[in-house]
Formats: C-alpha cells, structure tokens, sequence
C-alpha cells in the first residue's frame, strides 16, 4: 500500500526541490507568508509553554514540529469556510484569523477562548475524532446552501481509532461533502507509537474504504501541505467531494505539559534528529537556497511577532474574571426552573459573604 | 384537554383531523418542512420506506431527497454530522430507529449536542430534535424496547418531551422543533396507533415543560407520562369505582418537569403514586421526589410509592408484561398511599 | 478497486466451473452436506415465516436467499469455535450445530433462545455491528490460551457503516487475533441499498483500511463461500490474523416479517432474478451436471428434515411458559437488595390473585 | 475505619504501607495480576506509560505485554473486545482514562456489558472491571471532568463503586475484581494524591454495598461519597464546632446503595443531607432520597437537602470551583436542616 500512497514532497530536507512542477506557483510573498506564520506560531507556542511553567497558564498541548502542516492547510482557507481543530491545532486557527488572546485564555480554562470574531471555528475537539462528523455537517449545511465554502476536520493519528473518524469519513464520502480530513500524523497518540494504533502502512490509504481520494504528504514540508491541501479545497468547492490528507510529521514536544515522553520515547533521538526534520528550518533554508532569505526582515517580523504575543498577554491576563453567571447562562436560550433556581440560591449564598 | 387552547399561534387552526399519535407526529414533521426551508429530516430507512413506523410516510416525496434524507446505518454519525448542520443553520430532525438505539450516539450528544451553547456562550448553538420510538409492550424483538429518558435528563443541555396522545405530540413536535436548543422527543411506541383524537390542522404549539391534569381528584396524586398515561388511567377509573379520587397528572415533559403542576396538586392531596416504564433506581420518578421534597414536605401524608419497571434489563418480550407497570400494580400502589 | 477485488467463483449460475482449481477437493459426501444443509435451513426458514404469519411466533428475520453463505460458512467451524451471528444468521449456527427448538423460542421471545448446548454462541447481535469487537475479544482470549480456535463474526452490509466495524476491525488487526470477519453483502439495510450506504463499489476493499486481507466472493455460490471461508480459518488457526471476506449475496424476502419491501424496491424483478440467483437451485443445477444428484436421497432428506422441524415446533410449543423469576435471576450472580425486593414485592402482588 | 476489619482473607495481612489513592489502585491491580492469570488490563497508555495518571505504573514490565495491553485509542473497541475476552474466560480490566471518555463505549457498556448475563440466563458472564478517573477540581482541560455515575446507577447489571481513601480503594477493587458481575470503578482524580494512608499489604477485600460511618452524631445525616468526602467533611467539622453533631457517611458503593446503613441513621437524626459532584436532575442523590422515602418516612424532620454539582455542564475550570460543592454550600445546607 505504501506504494500505492507514496508521500509527496516538493522540498526536501536540505531546502531543496525534489519536483519543481510547482516553481511557477511560487511567489516571495507566498514564502513569505509560510515563513511569517510558521514563526509566529512557533514563537506563540514556546511562549505558551512557558507560560504555562510560570503557572500562568493551565496545562498547554504543544505543537512544535508540526507547524508547516498547520500553517500550510490553513493558508488557503477562505474567511467563510469552517475549521473543526482539535486542542493541537492552535497554530492551525492563529493562522486562520483566531483571536491570539482568546487562544490563550482557552487555555486558563476559560469558554471566551472559543469566541473568535468573524471566522467560523468550531472548539477544539476534546473527545478524539468527535470532530469529524461535524465537519461533515457543516460542509453539509454549505452544500445545500448552495455557496462554494470548505469545512476542514484537523485529527491526529490516534484519532482513527474511533468510531467517529469512521462515520465520519463514510458520511462525507456518501453524501459527497466539500470537506478536507487533514490528518497530522505525528508518530504519537500520547504514548502510542502508530505502529500498534493501527496495522495500516499509512493513514491515506484508509481512504480506499470510503472510495474517497487519499493523499499522502510530507507534513514538514510547507510546499507540500500548502499545495495538496489546496488541490483538495479546490476539489471541495467544485462539488467533487471530500478528501483525506495524511501529512506525516511529528511532534517535538511532550503531549501536553502534563506528559513526559522520556516515559515512552526516546527523547534523545527526537532532538538529535530535529534539526534535520525541522519544517521551519527546512523552509529558511529554501529561502536562503532560493535567495528569499532576508536577514533584517526576519528580524523586523521577529520583534512584531514577540510585540504581538506580549500584547496577547498582557491582553490576556487583564481580561474581566470569569462570571458565575455565565456558568447557569448558556445552557438554554432560556434558563429552565432548576438552574434559575440553583443561579438563585447559588448567588444568594456567594453574597451573603460579600 | 383542548390542546387548541394552549396554543400560541392560532390563527391558522380551523378545522381538526382525526389522527394516531403516528399520524400526528407526520403532521407536525411535514408542517414544519414546509415552514421553514432549514428544517431537514435525517434518519435510517426515514425515506423511501417511510420509516419503519411510517413516520415519515410520503414526505421524501413530498419535500424532496434533500430535506428528508436516508442516512447511513451510523447513529453517531446521524447525529454528529446533524451538530454540524445545525451550527452552520440547519434545523436537523434526527429519527433514532428504537431509542435503545441511541446509545452510539450517546457521545455525541452528552458532549456536544448538549454543550455547543456552554462552550461558546451561545454564538453556537443546536436547535435539533432527537425523535425515536420507545418503550416496550408490543412483542418487539429484544433490545428494541428500552426507556432510557435517565440519560438525557441527567445530562444538562438538552430537554426531553414525551406526548401521550395525537393531539399533544403534534404540538410538543412543533414546540420541540422550534426550540432554539436540542429537544430529545420520545414517542410511545405501544401508543403510535392505539388512539385517535381530533388533531388541528395547521401549525400550533403546546408548550414544553407543562403538564397535564387528565381528571382531577382529592385523593392520590397519579403521575405519569407517554406509554403508561393509558395503563395508571385504568387504575385511576378502578380506583374512582372504589371511592378514591385522583388527580391524574401526564407530565408530557420530562426535563425541565413540570414543578408547579406537582406541588399543586400534591399539597392538595398529601399522597402520591409515580407510575414509569423505565427502571425505578435513577429513574425520574425520583426527580419527581425530589421536587415533593422540596416543595410539599410538610404536606405529605404517606410515603410516595413508585411502580415502575424493575431494576433489570427489559426482558425478552415473553416476560415483557411481566416488566411493565399494570394497571393492578398502580391500583394497588393507590391503595396503599390511600390507606396509609 | 472492484479490479483489484475480483469476485471469486468457482461455479456460475447454470452450476458449471468457472474455476475447477478445487475440483480435487470435492467430494460427494462435502457436496451432499451442503445441499442437506442448504436445504434443511431453506426449509426451516419457509416454516418459520408461516409460523410467524400464523402467531406462533414474533417477528421473524428471514435468510432466504443466503444459505450459501451461511452454510457454506459454517461448515468448516469446529466444534469449540466460537460464532458472533446477527439476527438473521441462524441458517449460519443451525448449519454449526445450535439447537433449533431453541432458535424457534428465540424469535418467540425467550431468552432460552439463546443457550444452545455444546457451542459457543454468543446471542444474535441486535444493535447493529456490536459483535464485531465481541469476536475479536473472544479470538483473544483464544489466542492468550494458546489454542487453535478461531472466531467469526457475521454481519451485513448495512452494518460496515457503524462505528463498531472498524473498531473491531483495528482490533482484530493491531493485535492479529483469529478471527473471520464474515460480510453478508445482500445488498440492503432494511431498505437502504448499499449504493446509498456507502461511497466504496466493494466492501472488501475495506480491509485496506487495516492492513488485513479482503476477499471478496460470490456468496450464492456455496464452493467459493466453503473454500475461501476455510483458507482465512486456516490462516486464522496458524497464527496469520484476521481476513475480511464479503460475501455478496442478495436477501430474496423482506428484511423481517415486519417489513414491506416494496415499499423500497421492485420485489417483481427480486422474483424475475430469482431463478437465476437461488444459491440452492445452482447447487442443485452443479448435481445434475457432475452427477451427484439422487432424487431418492433428495426425498429422503427432505422429509428427514420435515420432521425434524416439525419436532422442533413441537418442542418449542411445549416449551415450560416464561418463569417471572427470570426476570430478576440473571442480571447478577447475587440479587442486590433493589431487585431482590422488586421481585419479592411482585410474587407477593401477582400470587395474591392466585 | 480499619479496612482490616472488613478483610475477608485476612491470612496474608500483616504489614501496611502509606500509600496514595492512586498507589492502593496499582497496589490492587498488582495483587491481582499476580494472583489470577485470567487478569488481563487494556487501555489507552497503560504499558509503557504507565497510565496518564500512573495507575499501571511498573505493571507492564513486570506482567508482560499480553497481560497489560497498550490498545488503540478506542473505547467501545476496548469495552466491546473485553465482553468477548470476558465469555471466554478472561477478566478484563479496562482504563478509560476519564470517566467522560467513556461515552463513545455507552453503547457496549448498555446493551452488552450490562446483558450478557440476562440474555444468556447466566450462561456466559462478563467479570469485567471498568476503572476511570472522574471529576472536576484539577484545573484539567474542559470535557475531563464529568461525573456521569447515574448513566450507570441506572443500567441494571453493573455496580458502582467509587472509593474516597487509599485502603477502601485497594480492598473495593480487589472486590470489583473478584465480583462475577461488572463493576464500574470511579476514581476520584482530585484525591489521587491528596491523603496517604497506611493501606494493607498483599490480598484483602472492601465489601461492595457497604458504605462507612465516618463521625458519629445524632443530629444530622450527610452523605456523600468520593471526592466528595474531604469537602462534606470540612462542613461537618465546621458544624460541630456550632454544636451540631453529624452521623457522616461514606457511601463507598453508588449500585447497589447501603440502605441499611442509611436507614439507621436517618432514622436517628430525621434531617439529612446529600451531596454529590454529579448534576443533581437524575443523580444518585434522588435514589437515596427514595432510599429514606420508602424506609424512613415518619422519621423525617425536614426536608432533605441537597448539595449537588449545578444541571450545568461541567464547565471549564475557571468555573469549576463555582460548579462543584464547597464546605460553605454543605456546611449552610446542614444548618438548614437543622434548624428547620
Ligand atoms: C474519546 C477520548 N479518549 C481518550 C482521550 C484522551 N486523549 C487525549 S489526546 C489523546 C491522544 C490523541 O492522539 P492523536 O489523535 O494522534 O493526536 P495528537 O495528540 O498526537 O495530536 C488521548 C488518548 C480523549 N481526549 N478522548
Ligand atoms: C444500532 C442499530 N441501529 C439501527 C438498528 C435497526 N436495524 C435493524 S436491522 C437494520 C439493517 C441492517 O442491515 P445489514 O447490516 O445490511 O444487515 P441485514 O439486515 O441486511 O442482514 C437496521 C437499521 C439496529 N438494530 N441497531
Ligand atoms: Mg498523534
Ligand atoms: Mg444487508
């Protein structure tokens, strides 16, 4: 099967072309723009983690690694489609147009992280594969309306596993849905080597059970994503129906800052190979390669992205408490008896402290 | 008992049909697939077939392959895909076969049919309708006949309605249905042709949350809903014939109950009988107590009996009988609180 | 895919070979088991269905139509294998050995239905697909005893579509269990014709999905369903993990005697065909050509079989009347006090009458 | 209070350990891998890992890769492959790796976990252990923290146990494991590393439905059961130094529920009150109401109160504090009883 799914790549390792068919596509603000956001989300990714180490941040699932996977599927959304992440897939909805500071409160466990001004962006998927489904949905709903929108489900290797990603994929595939299932395969389901999630060679070729185009890419390589995933999109608006990409990437990091991979991986081989796998410094170095690079604007995006995160921050940390009411409010469009009862005494019993 | 009375829209009402409870329940679907062009019908076998109570009957005909839609064998995806209708404006109707078919679904509607509103503070939100068959007592094969109301009353986010009678179920699929959140509907299997009524034609709503008083009585205090209104009726007459009067309550809804109904008329008699098909540990019945206790405890006069279902599994259908609720076990549930 | 997922015959429709590679398999006594078999469970089905017709029996699944595939299936079974049916698979545990008055109380709706002596069958699945996971935890179990056992899982079309198949699916497949997992492709879920159910043309073609072999086989005819069923038991049995084999056949009745198939499709051209597809008559057409048909043993058999089913409703219509003491005495070892008062409290209020 | 006591083989009992409440589980599962061969553990990152929360910490290496499995990440997969281990001898113990990820199994849980048993008349069983972490109170992501017992309080054919101490963790497992029937297994996560306590080493067993007199007092009842108990008891400690005096009770078991122990005491003090994480619509809470309802009517002196997690969705943790029940919302709720 592997054979039959082998993985496209245009730039390899080295930052060089291994197929250059995409040469007259490739424009200095498109790589530009890959560089501008893979940066800005590694630079909001450390900072999290970070955040998270000083405790002003709840526990934080990081995505270092696989940035060009993110970035190169989102760059080509457009502002109407529709995005179902998971909780990974920050980076993917930063480059999409989500709210930085909503991002953040997200993780300090806040629900206005999920309310991000003109784009549609469904929460991160919690319970795995839960996601594609509704993707299938949404893609649905624009199907009938009759506009040229794109729904994207995000989802690891773990997550086809479960029932859900195999309902999903079959509902696509039988109703013949705009949607893209842009999977990132990263190696790992928390501890979870892909090697004992599935006896499949690769996660394309599960496409062949809904008789649904599967494509393999190299997840690191920005081209790559940027290009398929397009192809795909494109498919999509043209009423041809769903696709599976499986980008192969990996995750640098722990799960999440609760997770200690040194449990069940060896730590030392991920960062002895990094450097090599890096799809941020795969990228500068076909910038340099191609006579992109451009020391003094790497800087000048460098200072705006770090402006950017602190202003998140700061943003972030001033927000408004959160409100016990909001806790009875958004329930129902109108608050049955038994919550406005408990909103009741509950308030009652907070005041009498007061 | 003139459910045009309780109607919010009435201008449209002239006339009535007579009608089965499956009958109404079509009526309300195709009244409202030609109301309002967001309102999609998905389901197993819920198209040509018409369902496989015939629910459904002629509105893929009527309302086109596109509105009344014959889905997969894939409960979770029904409903999962119908979470993404609805947030991108759909108003989707589910048809769940057997509500004891729900339970792959169970996923997708405890964490996210319930809580698209709380995780966005309503910029999303999913105003589906669950509707499925339920309950036991018609020789159905097993598993088919399972009363699991529990799980969705349990879990906040979703309302959960159960009609008795044509003329209820029509109004409460029109209510549920305009809902802005998820409304699971139960519709009493053994009760989709055992009755007729006189139904409105057109478009009306009987509110949810409301319960009914089917006779009035100072005696007992009866409450009950869906399949097993008829069973604690024939009680409820056996009872009238021996001199105890009931106040008959069909609750119709089962979250959020009905509350002042109950206490109204509980603080009137002080004794109470809770009739349910479901199992009686975690059952609503319990719920129902819960509210006695609250609202009425200085006014009872004996323990609350329950007759519900037991604490097993709905058998195979040769001892099915023997697992429901009869009109004997609630006559002398009656008695007892009666004579305590 | 359907290229790369041929349809397997051995004999065509007129009974001749379209493949002898078996023929030296074949022996008189192998082909008049599968006749007596198709027979005897073709004729308990007919009985059956005018039992339910005259009350005295509930709703009943019919098979007629797949007896190939359910007999030819079950005959290479052994005796301590274990058999995961649906609803309508009981030509399948007939053929393997259940005990047909207790097939017949089944769809009386006794729970004595399902204890058949000396085999292991688990009840008929009746939420759709959950057996498959069951099948592979059985062949499990097998395997970690060491044994030579095998598992098979029978289910329909109409069930590829659920969740539970492909976890079943991955299971079997991650950790390479013996067990067959058997598709009954006959073409509907109740009315839903397998065009609409799913976008691939085969179901085989699923078993890429998990890295597992997929067969697909003409499943009306019994010499293709045998061997190949019996390969993937074989390789099942040697440790070489789980096979997918669809085994496409056609459903001639109703779904159940509840269903009115013409709501759905032209039951007129299902008759015209019939002729042409009875997986019986081609057996009975491959006789008469290779000379192995007896009408003496024809008759012989056929009323062997007529009274052994008669017995059968016999015993199934004397059956002791359902004890109101199940009810309460097989949900656990030891009645907790919740039940153990329920069922005091009414044996107190029915004998009460008594 | 000494688990000792309880022990039902006590031969092996000499020495103690301090242990967590996360610790006593591996100690349990440790016990019995070793004692049964027949033992079998699945779930997602339980081997190498040794579970997220380090529940099967050290146990793969040690029993080997058949015995304590790495599966997919796929619960009705591995509840649905663990019936099948079940009938043919093996004792499944499946992780969930929280409780509000056991959804996407509900359905196998429901109509198969639960009905082996009555569908085979006691031929084939399911001994199978569901063990989860649940609750709210660890500042974890959203969806994390459900509290979903009466899904399963209500499902005849699987008990309920949820233990609030080290020692009643290891000894109700070991029971749970032991039992024919299924057990769901509910680990308080927020008390996972809160207390040691010296915890018996090698084999012993906590009875299942029996809950545990944790104070005495004559003037009030207040139950509750799991993460729970550390909250109930602050209120309870708080009363007493009011003068109110609590019978406190540990219910240990959610199915099969201590009535006894519930009757005696309501039947003592008259006044009671329940707390609970779990919403309060369709708790458990309502199934000891109706416990004191049908045993202990005309003991009642007030209304019972209850002190439950709101009908809200668990919401994410900057509100979990406002969700849950706080020492303050029990201690008031005790004086309301009190003083009614
Ligand atoms: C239904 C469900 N089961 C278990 C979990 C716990 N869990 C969270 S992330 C994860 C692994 C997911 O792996 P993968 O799909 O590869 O995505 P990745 O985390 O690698 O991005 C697991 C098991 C969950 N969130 N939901
Ligand atoms: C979970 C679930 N959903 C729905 C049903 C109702 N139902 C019973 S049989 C059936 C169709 C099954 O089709 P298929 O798998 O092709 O098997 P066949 O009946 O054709 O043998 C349906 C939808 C069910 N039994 N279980
Ligand atoms: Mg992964
Ligand atoms: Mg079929």
């Amino acid at each position: 099967m592997e054979e039959l799914y082998p993985i496209t790549q245009y730039v390899n390792e080295e930052g060089k072309f291994t197929d250059d068919s995409i040469k007259e596509e490739i424009t200095a603000e498109l790589v530009h723009s890959f560089y501008y956001n893979m940066l800005r989300i590694r630079t909001f990714d450390r900072k999290a983690k970070s955040l998270q180490r000083q405790g002003r941040l709840g526990t934080y699932a990081l995505f270092e690694g696989q940035e060009a996977a993110q970035v190169g599927s989102a760059l080509s959304l457009k502002k109407d489609d529709w995005v179902f992440p998971t909780y990974r897939d920050h980076g993917a909805i930063l480059t999409f147009g989500a709210n930085m500071p909503k991002v953040l409160l997200y993780w300090n466990g806040r629900a206005e992280g999920n309310l991000h001004p003109d784009r549609n962006i469904f929460p991160p998927a919690v319970p795995i594969a839960t996601q594609l489904p509704h993707a299938a949905g949404a893609a649905w709903a624009d199907k009938r309306k009759g506009n040229k929108n794109v729904s994207i489900a995000y989802f690891g290797d773990g997550a086809t596993s479960e029932g859900d990603f195999h309902e999903g994929m079959n509902f696509a595939s039988v109703f013949k849905l705009p949607v893209v299932f842009f999977n990132q395969n990263n190696g790992y389901a928390i501890s979870m080597p892909i090697e004992k999630q599935m006896n499949s060679k690769t996660i394309a070729q599960k496409s062949v059970a809904y008789g649904m185009p599967g494509i393999r890419i190299d997840g690191n390589d920005i081209f790559a994503v940027y290009f398929e995933t397009k192809k795909a999109f494109d498919r999509a608006r043209n009423g041809d129906g769903p696709t599976l990409i499986e980008a192969v990437t990996q995750r640098f990091g722990a799960h999440t800052t609760a997770d200690d991979p040194t449990k069940y991986r060896d730590q030392y081989e991920v960062d002895s190979t990094r450097d090599q796998l890096d799809p941020l410094l795969r990228l500068e170095r076909f910038m340099k390669e191609q006579k992109y690079w451009d020391g003094k604007w790497e800087q000048e995006i460098s200072t705006q992205i770090n402006k950017e995160i602190e202003e998140a921050i700061v943003e972030m940390e001033n927000f408004p408490k959160a409100n016990v009411e909001d806790l009875f409010d958004h329930v129902f469009a109108e608050m049955p008896w038994p919550l406005r009862e408990q909103k009741e005494q509950y308030l009652q019993s907070v005041r009498r402290d007061q | 008992m003139n459910p045009v009375a309780e109607t919010s829209t009435m201008e449209t009402i002239q006339t009535t049909r007579s009608l089965t409870l499956v009958q109404a329940v079509t009526d309300a679907l195709g009244t409202m697939l030609a109301e309002d062009d967001r309102v999609m019908l998905l389901g197993e076998d819920i198209g040509k077939n018409g369902g496989v109570f015939r629910a459904t009957e002629g509105l893929q005909e009527k309302f086109g392959e596109d509105r009344v839609i014959d889905t997969p064998l894939s409960e979770a995806g029904i409903v999962g895909s119908s979470v993404g209708l609805a947030v991108n404006g759909m108003i989707p109707i589910v048809e769940i076969q057997f509500l004891g078919f729900v339970y792959p679904a169970y996923e997708q509607i405890a964490t996210h049919v319930t809580r698209v509103r709380m995780r966005t503070m309503s910029k999303y939100t999913v105003p589906m309708v669950i509707r499925a068959p339920y309950g036991a007592g018609v020789r159905a094969p097993e598993i088919h006949s399972d009363s699991p109301e529990s799980l969705f009353t349990h879990m906040p986010g979703i309302k959960v309605v159960c009609p008795s009678s044509p003329a209820d179920a029509k109004g409460l699929l029109i209510a549920a249905i305009k809902d802005p959140d998820p409304v699971l509907f139960m519709e009493p299997m053994r009760l989709y042709r055992a009755v007729r009524e006189e139904v409105p034609e057109g478009m009306y709503e009987v509110e949810i949350g409301k319960g009914k008083k089917v006779t009035e009585g100072d005696d007992v205090t009866v409450i009950t809903w869906g399949a097993m209104v008829p069973v604690a009726k024939k009680a409820v007459e056996k009872a009238k014939a021996k001199g105890i009067q009931c106040d008959f309550i069909d609750m119709r809804t089962l979250f959020p109950l009905d509350r002042d109904i109950i206490a109204e008329s509980v603080q009137k008699t002080g004794r109470v009988v809770v009739v349910h098909e479901s199992h009686e540990t975690t059952g609503v019945g319990n719920d129902i107590l819960s509210i006695i206790n609250k609202t009425s405890f200085l006014y009872m006069k004996a323990p609350i009996e329950k007759v519900t279902g037991f604490d097993v599994p709905v058998p195979f259908f040769a001892l099915e009988d023997e697992y429901l609720p009869t009109p004997k076990r609630v006559e002398e549930a009656i008695e007892k609180v009666y004579t305590f």
